[in-house]
């Protein structure tokens, strides 16, 4: 009997409330005490087709997706006989054995459960609509499970009006009920409450940690385009942004957004956008400018395969190097590549306060299984939101020389007033620009300006020395050390705990801020590395191109995957353990 | 009161002499003057050509950003800080070429700001190729041959766009366009004008002279500006008569009008204080 | 005496002609066998302000301005303030006195003298326009200079329409008399014909050259939108449209130009477009899509200093990083350095058969500095222009599968059809897709999608095996190397000679290819560097962090210059001296 | 003479059941059909949104390019080969709001192509946000408080900036749809078929009862095609009636009537061609 360790899928068409199901499981587990990582795989179309969604639920904390799954809801047949394979030994699938005809050749093995439980017919009785299906698969997925019925069902009240509410807790009591009477004890997993640590935890994604993290840095402008998998930050902030005195919305284009957001900062308020390669093509002239005028906006990169539109609604790190070199001419920036939901929301605390403080543009760079996917964490502490704006002049400028925008000091950084400060005006321009602001063309100035913005990066080195730039995971030393960035976070903190069960072989090496490349600390960290492995969710190892510049040193080992899917832990242990 | 005098820059002018640019910076200035705004809280937004340069000419508030994009630039700043005159300047290949995918949706968004595009049907500081407003025919460095479309009629789509404040103005008449421009701030809403403004370098075909002896003002032939029907026969009105002045305004809710929740806020304030996002976590539990 | 070894600089207003005269007396030089260098200095105005055009003449081959130079043309007082102290000991200022008053004190020198002219009672005198004043001037040039009048007299004849080419020759000639009269034999430079090997030279714009190369290539759509300092490769295209048989027009924008250029070449066509670095930004969407579609049009990108607008009219070489990165996702592309007029043509020529052989965006990377100036150089041999399309199937498509334009071969280049080719129909597609064209999500067909495209790579990297993707300059070993990239080709090659003067100190590696980066070549010419100099004019030396990047080693100094101003050779010289 | 198992592809139809995309696909084929044209001389361009899986759908030449740029993409195809017959296939999104730039000159220039715009009033493939053609307070994802601006309108801009054939179609009504299609596609200049086409998953307003109910034929009404003014008038009506057929139709030089010196060339073979540059380097001497 293995309990409180289960991975669940939930497969089906689009549109058929794959993605919503899963989250409720998710949720009910959550509510039990348990860790849960759920994640979302989708095509690129609103109906039919093939979607699944994974849910892994255990007592201690987990990362990602496992390779394999224990819990099958196939609500209809592609679901069947595409993961059949993945499905664990002894492990179940719940399918509707009236809808689905599945012979013993197509299933070609007989080492796991078939489940049939009448779920057209039980929603039928119920005279919903077909999606509750879905609902009724989780109620028997559950009675399978032994959980606690009393959880999905307060799970669905929070979840829906009362009669929906009603109307899906009828439908997971007639699917448990099923299960409970056909299939008692068959089945070798089980989930149990667990007590946990007390602390609050919520079931967040990636792109909602962001946005959460822009609402608590005071953030009153979001402006955006849609394009998966950025999307559902617009999605988010606009439903919120009556409660947190928000302006929200949908420009004509990307360039429209990215100009809009820049105005905004100029004119004193934090903002941001988010949007994926396409859009951050038109997006790239606009920071330049920001650039240019010393701006601050922050700009959410959240990747997806390309070139091109590529594979719109899968997953991939493929524009580290664009993120970094975007724009014509030169200038500092952020780059700033979170790893979990965790980081998601503080690095980005992070990023509008450095924005703000060094006045650079500031991109966080993220990805669809990052943004996409839910994971269990504790709630973001709101009693640790610090904003930084840097030296800000407010209401009126009491200075006894004519107010300068662009000032040269000695760090750089010019003190910033918005228009609308008394005694002051705010004069900035994307042409090269003397301290005032007014165009100039002189070599010397010119000069002047570009070292004047780049001599902020010293100031904001100095600063990232408290910031965790880079982390180690695992032990202090080992002999081959994994090298990452992003989203493969959570893989490879699986794979690495596969790979040192026995003994440390590996430890972790998570690249956070990638611009200003963290040089020195990688340097230490890999001084002690006897072997080195780049894993990366692209092509041409990008991470490693970057560790080769600012180190001048190859890594040994890439393990690169641009499938579009992210990296499973087992295989990607496996294929670890092969280049060692 | 903010003075001529106050509105001087210490940048030299680098305008061609006879520009038709002076006559709008003239105008603005005057317009400020009359409308007794105080520098600090006007904001010149310019984008990249001739006309980009007012930034440098007009000692208040300034942004001037990349070519085309004057429009999403002004409306950052005014969803920032409402509390901000706005007043955008584009050229007519900044507006009606690179820029021209914002136009209709700005006069739709209906934020409450001015645009003013400097017509000069060239690129100007690019040395005077045509753009989207020069005359068919027209000869330039890139169409030696004369441009083959039919001009675009940025007022005829202004209008079509819903736009609320919709006028043409000329730079030779700088006292009328001046009225224009105060007319066009006050109006609680979208404002453009689109301003005939002889380029005396590339432009040698609309010229003061050809300007002058076609325009004529709607008000003196009681154009009814609240006539939309009527407003969008005048602005396809081209030849040897061409109407200058306001074809078309209307009282219609700006778009903050439909942003409650932020009415009366200090948004740049309000950035520096967090915010507790208790309450949407709580829905993620 | 010092003979045909001279600078010249004409300086004024904008608006003045000052280009236009620089040029006829470039090509007077040019006529009488010289060799000719010239460059134009001017601001992002129309009239007014300063611009100055600088010609340098030698009988040997001259690559760049000099630091000095030996007679101005002054047109307005600015320029005898400005360019005072450049002028060589002996120098001498032609000017009109008339206009112009110059305090000796102003002038801070007696070094040099003063050739005053009445260039505006002269051009009055002839009835004449105000602009005729220079023609007046380049006659006492002419005169100071012994120069034969009469080459002049055909130059202008050439370059105007009979009445206006009298008027000029008139002008000429006064100032010829005028000068010949006054200041004979006080002037210690001189110009005479000189024999030349026969061969015809041009005197030509790299931008001109670029724009010849695409006509040669078979180019026969340019579309563009202007943008300094690409435009005149627009002007030039425009101009000659009709003959060549060619498409030129202007679009909306560079979103336009790119998805054109893009669109022709699926079509069939040649395409071209070219811009600077905002219209690159906007660009950058579609060389994605060019990436993805296998198409292969031409982009140049003639680069000016940034970030955003920056110095529009003036040079730079900040892009290279953002030309090698720009748009999302990962696909092979070609980056191409020219560094002067001879290899802006042929590579140019060169660009056009790669793309279409290997189905890739190719990038010419120029800047202000080598577009917009001239030299002069043997007339580009049309017997050589070779146009290699790679497999093209025309008319009727007789395979006996149904045609593919992705299909995927041994080596990644599948047989191009254009749409109207019988029997073969004709898909691309931005969206992943499989060989036939048509949009997929399948994990493994991704994969080798992506293979497939950077497999022609192979291919690619051993037919340039036969290109010059580097050059090394000057003697096969030395204990320093200096490196540059692009337009730095003329500065270094005369501060090389320099330096070179009485040893051999230095030699030169250019690197033309910066993608694919000619890794091996580099790293076997650095083998016998003892010392490595980077010059760029730019901010981070990005070709350093290329070179990094690629072998893994630093190099030992950075000459770097971002003011927007070309390097002049001798301080160059010196500047390389103070670093060794 | 193709036939419509011709034109099938072996790709499966991945648009929702009941998806407006169904009329405006089996529209084009019949007209294909009935235009009786060869599929290797039609090539079809699309843009991204659920109308962009055109290409996988019709068994001819197909360039699926990005977002928003369907007009530039099928001008370089066009000008590259005038002997294709060549026909674009947007989205209200893809052409209305990131297109939109494109979209006046595109009338203006007059290449003679067809431009069918996919006109669901909703970003479809993004799942449901409102864009530039949704009604005012059309409730969605990213508008949850309603669309704030008036809709646009395509047809009168269209017509505006010179569009030499200017029409709407229903996707509901496949046989009109496929007669507009064929005169679009017949017709020499630049053609637009702006098409309501419901989108079952997202519009909940504009449904094909909605406009069931309200969409009447030009046609059947005694418009006179021929009469831009009236064309104006009709393209403003918008309520319990919305007029569809063609609004206006002029003939005028298409663009390629301006380039005498590429007419019957085969521009493809001759960029196989080296050109000797000799005459203009003699200018450089
Ligand atoms: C993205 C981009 N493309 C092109 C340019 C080059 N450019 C500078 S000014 C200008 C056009 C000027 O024309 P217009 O907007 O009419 O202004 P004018 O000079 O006539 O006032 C252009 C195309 C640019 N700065 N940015
Ligand atoms: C530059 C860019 N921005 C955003 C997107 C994301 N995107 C994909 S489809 C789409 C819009 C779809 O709406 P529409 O064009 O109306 O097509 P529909 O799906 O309704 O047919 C968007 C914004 C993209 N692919 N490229
Ligand atoms: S080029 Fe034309 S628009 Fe520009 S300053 Fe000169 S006259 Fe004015
Ligand atoms: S989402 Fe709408 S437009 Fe897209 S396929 Fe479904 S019904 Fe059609
Ligand atoms: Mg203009
Ligand atoms: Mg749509």
């Amino acid at each position: 009997m293995i309990t409180n360790k289960l991975s669940l899928l939930v497969g089906g068409e689009a549109g058929a409330g794959i993605s919503r199901s899963g989250q409720l499981f998710a949720k009910a587990c959550l509510r039990g005490g348990l860790n849960v990582f759920g994640t979302i795989d989708y095509q690129s179309l609103i109906r039919g087709g093939h979607n699944f969604y994974t849910v892994r639920a255990e007592t201690q904390q987990v990362y990602c997706q496992d390779d394999t799954v224990d819990l099958i809801i196939a609500l209809n047949k592609e679901t069947i006989l595409l993961h059949k394979d993945e499905l664990a030994k002894g492990g179940a699938i719940i399918y509707d054995a009236d809808q689905i005809k599945i012979t013993k050749q197509e299933l070609s093995r007989d080492d796991i459960n078939l489940i049939h439980v009448p779920l057209r017919k039980i929603a039928k009785d119920l005279a919903g609509p077909q999606i509750m299906e879905n609902t009724v698969a989780l109620g028997a997925a559950i009675a399978l499970l032994d959980y606690d019925p009393q959880i999905m069902n307060q799970v669905l009240k929070d979840a829906f009006k009362p009669k929906i509410a009603q109307q899906n807790i009828d439908a997971t009591k007639q699917g448990y009920d099923y299960a409970k009477q056909n299939y008692k004890d068959m089945f070798g997993y089980k989930l149990q409450k667990t007590k946990t640590d007390g602390k609050q935890r919520i079931f967040v994604a990636g792109n909602e940690a962001v946005a959460l993290a822009a609402i608590s840095a005071g953030c009153k402008l979001y402006a955006a385009y849609p394009m998966t998998p950025s999307t559902s930050i617009l999605h988010f902030l606009a439903s919120v942004d009556r409660e947190y005195n928000m302006v929200v919305l949908q420009t004509e284009t990307e360039i429209a957004a990215m100009n809009m957001v820049a105005g905004a900062s100029y004119a004193g308020v934090r903002s941001m956008t988010a949007t994926s390669g396409g859009g951050f093509c038109l997006m790239s002239e606009g920071i330049g400018m920001v650039g240019m005028t010393e701006t601050s906006p922050v700009v959410v990169l959240v990747q997806r395969p390309g070139p091109s539109t590529g594979l719109p609604t899968y997953t991939a790190q493929g524009d580290l190097r664009f993120a970094i070199h975007a724009s014509q001419g030169e200038f500092p920036r952020l780059v700033i590549a979170p790893g979990d939901v965790e980081e998601a929301y503080y690095l980005t605390l992070d990023a509008f306060n450095l924005a703000e403080k060094y006045q650079i543009p500031a991109i966080i760079i993220s990805d669809k299984y990052l943004g996409e996917s839910n994971q269990t964490t504790q709630i973001y502490d709101q009693t640790k939101t610090k904003i930084d704006r840097g030296q800000i002049i407010t209401d009126t400028y009491a200075g006894t020389e004519e107010y300068m925008r662009h000032k040269i000091t000695e760090n750089g950084i010019s003190p910033r007033a918005f228009p609308g400060t008394k005694n002051a005006l705010v004069r900035t321009n994307a042409d090269e620009h003397n301290e005032l602001g007014y165009t100039t063309e002189d070599p010397i100035l010119s000069t002047k300006m570009a070292d004047k913005r780049f001599k902020k990066l010293e100031a904001l080195t100095k600063e990232l020395q408290n910031h965790a730039t880079v982390k180690l995971h695992g032990p202090k030393t080992a002999k081959t050390t994994i090298i990452g960035w992003g989203s493969t976070k959570g893989p490879i903190l699986e794979a690495m705990k596969i790979l040192n069960k026995n003994e440390d072989k590996v430890n972790y090496l998570q690249v956070i801020y990638l611009t200003p490349f963290p040089t020195d600390r990688i340097k230490t960290i890999l001084q002690s590395a006897k072997e080195t492995v780049v894993v990366e969710n692209n092509q041409t190892s990008q991470l490693s191109s970057l560790i080769r510049e600012h180190l001048l040193v190859d890594v040994d080992h890439r393990i690169l995957q641009y499938d579009g899917r992210p990296f499973n832990p087992q295989s990607l242990a496996q294929r670890i353990l092969e280049v060692l | 009161m903010v003075t001529l005098d106050d509105l001087k820059t210490p940048k030299t002018n680098t305008w061609c002499p006879g520009c038709g640019n002076f006559g709008i910076l003239m105008a603005f200035k005057k317009a400020l003057i009359e409308l007794g705004l105080q520098r600090e809280d006007v904001v010149l937004v310019s984008g990249i050509g001739c006309h980009g340069k007012m930034v440098n000419y007009v000692n208040i508030n300034g942004f001037h950003g990349i070519h085309g994009r004057v429009i999403p630039a002004a409306q950052g700043i005014k969803l920032a800080n409402p509390d901000l005159t706005v007043v955008g300047f584009a050229g007519d290949a900044d507006q009606y070429n690179e820029g021209w995918g914002h136009f209709a949706h700005a006069m739709r968004t209906n934020m409450d700001m001015t645009l003013i595009v400097h017509d000069n049907m060239v690129l100007g500081l690019t040395t005077g190729q045509a753009t989207s407003t020069s005359q068919q025919g027209f000869k330039s460095k890139s169409t030696p041959y004369g441009v083959i479309p039919p001009m675009l009629n940025p007022v005829a789509h202004a209008l079509i766009s819903n736009g609320s404040f919709v006028a043409r103005g000329f730079s030779g008449d700088m006292f009328h366009l001046k009225s224009l421009m105060v007319e066009a701030i006050r109006h609680r809403g979208f404002a453009v004008i689109d301003v005939f403004q002889p380029c005396v370098s590339f432009n040698y075909l609309n010229t003061y002279d050809w300007f002058t002896q076609r325009v004529y003002k709607l008000e003196e032939q009681g154009h009814d500006p609240t006539d939309k029907q009527q407003a969008l026969q005048k602005a396809l009105e081209w030849g040897d008569r061409i109407p200058i002045g306001i074809f078309y305004k209307e009282e219609r809710p700006t778009y903050h009008d439909s942003l409650p929740h932020v009415k009366g806020l200090d948004l740049p304030k309000l950035s520096s204080k967090p915010v507790d996002v208790t309450a949407s976590m709580k829905e993620m539990m």
